[in-house]
């Protein structure tokens, strides 16, 4: 399975934006200017290359709060997202409802996510489900971390989905840690996608670093679910360079080493390399690309700082079908 | 129109919903060609086959997760829970996820699915076969709740909920299942969700019932009145949103409340509508809200004498009204 | 004696009764290294070692069924569940089984656990970070529900809770964690589970509160003081088993009755609070009951101006005492 | 590992003991005299071989409803078991509480049981890492059908017990139906053993008709379990050859031919072949033992019958402690 260019060239721009873009998120919250960021960085390069292997008129994506860079590729806005960092007037997740990061976009196909872990997991096989039954040529990727394979709602899903052959893709984001919690004292097994083996579906493991082997595994499992071959677990390995959250300090439970390690290894470096290696990509057409992404950000930035707050009937409405 | 048991009426209305709407399909434990436990799907498996009468893994939160994903992509799920007993592991999904889905996302994305669960004791169920569970899911926004009494209610709610675009619990008594028939009309129609009953006109005082226990009240004011004391009796039928409006006005017009359910006292049903009336019929009170329901033990244990002085029956609810009516 | 955070007082009582009773252990998602995200376990790890402050996957249903093995068997687990959001996982653990095992096993096998978890609103924690789930709770025979209001509540509380041989459910806000501060006694005691406290005296009205809700009651009380109306201000502290004697009480002393939660109103402890005293204290009763809640949408939105207008506040309950008042 | 021949002969009399027990709880309901029965025949190779494989005098079993042999062989009396049946006062289980079956018995360690499926799972794990923590040699075994490992209470205990090192024994009463739904629509896989793999813990597959092999495969776990070694999953493969309860009518979804084939391969059959083939038993001595049986539950029966119900404040005590 060869990568066109032009797609290796949209993967570098998608990524090199969302990272542009969580990085201004970081600098508004710590500037006070927001009251809470979860970012997505490290993680761009499975989040873009899963996107770019899935048909992103047609199927549908169940993200979850990590997948910054993965709405992003799937034809969000930056707009749209700072509209949910700043919780104002037009977010089209919540309309200011949810935390930031809670994605969910109708016309787009991405569902509206919550925060409890893993709930999304039953979820989407019921989606599956249905373009199933209706015989449509549609399949759904669902996103969590591996934090998110301890609890019931990832077995019960990943069950049904293989006894029923739900065209699905479960795509395990695993960087390590659950908050605090390594990967060790998560499970007692070295790769997530084992987990496969007590479902009777195909697992498989990836290098989450690696956009290119990201978007061929996830390939593979979209085409397998297409031609009914139902689902497929995928995980790809990558690590969280930063903090949980805004309101964590991973200084308490790793050392600075560890991730120093590990960022050394990350996925925009290595897509770079990559790309420089076998000349796809030069320093000044890099440079155009960093000032667009630049540009995008803070075009989106003044958009929502500037959009008024949500209607206060948000607060209490829709709950039921009229409100 | 044909006499009908409970149960028939519940099948006619899935059957009827999923010939008339192909967007409708059954899930759940043994639904197929087992027909359910107590039959509620029998048949339905070799009309509308395998896909739209699902047997699932014996997974509760997989069902309705699954079922929940069903309803945000454009189909109308009726998930089975096996027993109302066994829908905890699903409160997640159901108050967490179904409910919140409108809300969340700014009305964009939505939920119209049916949770059927068989509920209610003295059916020899002991602790995990008789539970009353609608007072959980009663405190949740985004919940619709309904608890047929009749045949006719039970086909008629059932095809409101399955075309109502929120989540809707609809939870039928065991009990009913076989002992309550009633005349059930050819034709479509349906009996609206938030809308009560008068099953019985009085003065003296009003009764509130719902499910099984609406029987065991009425046959008690049907006791009391030999005694001159004339007892209104209305039907819930819809525990969220409760149907204020009915409420109200038959306190307004007997000045005295009653509330008979088979859960659990505290925090129950009856709580609510006490608590309601208080704060917006005080006026009109002539006497204490009173509540009939069962001792405060984690429901009905199993052996036979043991049942029995667990549940209310006619013979309790009847002491309460006379009480009440002396006031 | 020393002032102390709410936060504080509960850090301080879990490691004081870790080193008492070396059956005491704490166990959840980050409880170790990290001391739980908001900090109350911080440096168990150290004294009492990860197997005594254990971290777990991150699995709600699997935390609270294994403390129940261990209460089981011996030992006496103290789950952290993350933020109260996330305990509808464990659900069905907590309500078909933790509850029922003294009953079903005729006394022969009991849970003497506890399940801390962190509520409430009012910290821009959007819809699944602000949540108040202790009416669902409420309805269970079995259970025991506190929710401290005050550092040394929070301490004598969790004490109670600790040594208490059933389970108990323990809600702490998190707004009060830093914002509420207090004495704290050195020497051991307790705060008995069961009891309620009167926090200001007064004669036109009582009003009946909890957690954060009640800084914001005993400020409007404070408010309408001015206005020459007094307010008598209760903190439930346990809400099951309701302070049934002290309710009364306080009703038979003012005549008016108010209850001010965070949680909805529909099936909240307010609705109980309501039912007990209509039906129990109806005669000495000068007013309707009255319920201050959020609007009936389900938890709180993140947006600040949302926010806002959905949280109760002391201006709002206010408004209503004066409105109780003027009856 | 050779099992001594008084260990053989114990077995199969438990056996026959159970089978004559839960045969006459058959005919009491089908007679009317008691409301319900749910049945453990053709499980009683596995249970009365994994009894024996556990340290009776220490262990913990939770066991699940069809442990009629287990329970029995753990040291319930029949006398116990019928009181539960009829629900009468003196039933050890929950006082009549409970529906029958629902086991439970403080002294000999068997730990009280609910009806919701698969929720004993975690519980089990608790209270294994209690002896654990205590450093006691102590095991916990704990029992569930194949329909049981759909639920998330089953993936979140073995997990919990895998990254925790508990010792405990998960065996999977493999009956191939969950009232009428075959395995297969039940899991996507052959062998539940195979979803050992997922949790990073030693998974065995044994033919649960064979008492022997039963009793081997759980001694080794126990082994292992003593030892540091953590937990294992031990699935006994049988057949339920009767309905799923006194409630079900199983000619809704299986032949009778496919039950009939079943049956011949029971353990009963294939135990007392194995000892007539190795001259462990004659004719005299199984006649002895089936007339021991008959006299035990003749008299167990009219012990229970004649039991008086529990006394009316069981139908609303102990909920609290000091009931
Ligand atoms: C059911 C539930 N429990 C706990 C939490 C709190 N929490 C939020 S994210 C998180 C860790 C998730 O880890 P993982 O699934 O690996 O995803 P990651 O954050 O590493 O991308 C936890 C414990 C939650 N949101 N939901
Ligand atoms: C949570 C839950 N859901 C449904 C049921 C109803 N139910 C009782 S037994 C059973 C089948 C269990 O099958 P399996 O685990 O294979 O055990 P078996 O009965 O075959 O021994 C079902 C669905 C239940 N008891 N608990
Ligand atoms: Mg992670
Ligand atoms: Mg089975």
């Amino acid at each position: 399975m060869d990568v066109p260019v032009e797609t290796l060239h949209e993967m570098f721009y998608q990524i090199v934006l969302a990272r542009t873009l969580d990085e201004r998120m970081w600098v508004l919250q710590r500037q006070g200017q927001v009251a809470f960021h979860i970012s997505g960085m490290g993680q761009e390069g499975i989040q873009v290359g899963a996107a770019f292997a899935m048909d992103r008129e047609r199927d549908f994506l169940f993200p979850y709060y990590r997948d910054h860079a993965f709405v992003l590729a799937w034809g969000m806005t930056p707009r749209e997202l700072m509209l949910g960092l700043f919780a104002r007037k037009g977010d089209p997740a919540s309309g200011g409802r949810q935390m930031p990061a809670h994605y969910g976009h109708r016309r787009l196909r991405i569902v509206s996510q919550s925060s409890p872990v893993a709930t999304q997991i039953p979820q989407a096989v019921g989606i599956a489900l249905a373009n199933e039954l209706r015989g449509e040529d549609v399949v759904t990727i669902v996103c969590f971390g591996e934090g998110a394979t301890s609890k019931g709602d990832f077995h019960e899903g990943l069950n049904f989905a293989a006894v029923h052959k739900a065209p699905v893709i479960f795509l395990c984001q695993n960087n390590q840690y659950a908050i605090s919690m390594p990967q060790s004292k998560q499970m007692a097994i070295e790769n997530v996608s084992d987990k496969a083996v007590g479902y009777g579906m195909p697992g498989v493991t990836v290098d989450g670093n690696d956009v290119v082997a990201v978007y061929k595994a996830v390939r593979e499992a979209a085409e397998r679910a297409r031609s009914g071959g139902g689902p497929t677990l995928v995980e790809a390995k990558t690590y969280r360079i930063v903090p949980h959250s805004s309101d964590d300090d991973d200084r308490l439970y790793r050392s600075r080493e560890e991730v120093e390690r590990w960022k050394k290894k990350g996925p925009i470096i290595r897509f770079r390399k990559f790309l420089y290696e076998n000349n796809l990509l030069d320093e000044e057409s890099e440079a155009r690309l960093q000032a667009q992404a630049i540009a995008e950000v803070d075009e989106a930035t003044e958009f929502a700082r500037q959009a008024p707050f949500p209607d206060l009937k948000n607060a209490i409405r829709p709950v039921y079908y009229g409100d | 129109m044909a006499e009908k048991m409970l149960l028939q009426a519940i099948h006619d209305g899935l059957q009827e919903e999923m010939a008339r709407d192909d967007r409708v399909l059954v899930l759940g434990e043994d639904v197929g060609r087992r027909g359910g436990v107590f039959k509620v799907t029998e048949g339905l498996i070799d009309e509308f086959g395998e896909d739209r009468c699902m047997d699932t893994p014996l997974a509760e939160l997989g069902i309705i997760g699954v079922a929940i994903g069903l309803a945000l992509n454009g189909m109308r799920p009726v998930a089975e829970i096996q027993f109302a007993d066994f829908i905890h592991p699903a409160f997640d999904q159901i108050v967490n996820e179904a409910a919140r889905f409108r809300f969340r996302s700014a009305g964009t994305w939505t939920c119209p699915m049916v949770i059927r669960a068989p509920y209610g004791g003295g059916i020899g169920g002991g602790l995990y076969h008789s539970q009353s569970v609608e007072a959980f899911f009663a405190h949740v926004p985004g919940l619709k709740i309904v608890v047929p009494g009749t045949p006719y209610d039970a086909k008629g709610l059932l095809k409101a909920a399955i075309r109502d675009e929120d989540p809707v619990l609809y939870f039928e008594h065991k009990k009913t299942y076989r002992l309550v028939k009633g005349e059930v009309p050819d034709e479509d129609y349906v009996v609206p969700i938030g809308v009560a009953a008068v099953c019985r006109e009085g003065t003296d005082l009003v009764a509130f019932s719902y499910g099984l226990m609406l029987q065991e009240t009425l046959r008690a004011a049907e006791e009391v009145a030999a005694e001159q004391i004339s007892v209104e009796v209305v039907d819930l039928r819809t525990l969220r949103p409760l149907d204020k409006e009915m409420i109200l006005e038959a306190v307004r017009k007997t000045g005295k409340a009653m509330i008979v359910h088979e859960d659990n006292k505290i925090m129950g049903i009856g709580a609510e509508i006490a608590a309601v009336i208080s704060e917006e019929a005080f006026d009109y009170l002539d006497g204490p809200i009173v509540r009939v329901a069962p001792p405060e033990a984690p429901a009905v244990p199993y052996s036979p004498p043991l049942q029995e002085y667990f549940m209310p029956n006619a013979a309790k609810i009847a002491k309460a009204m006379r009480r009440l009516a002396a006031y």
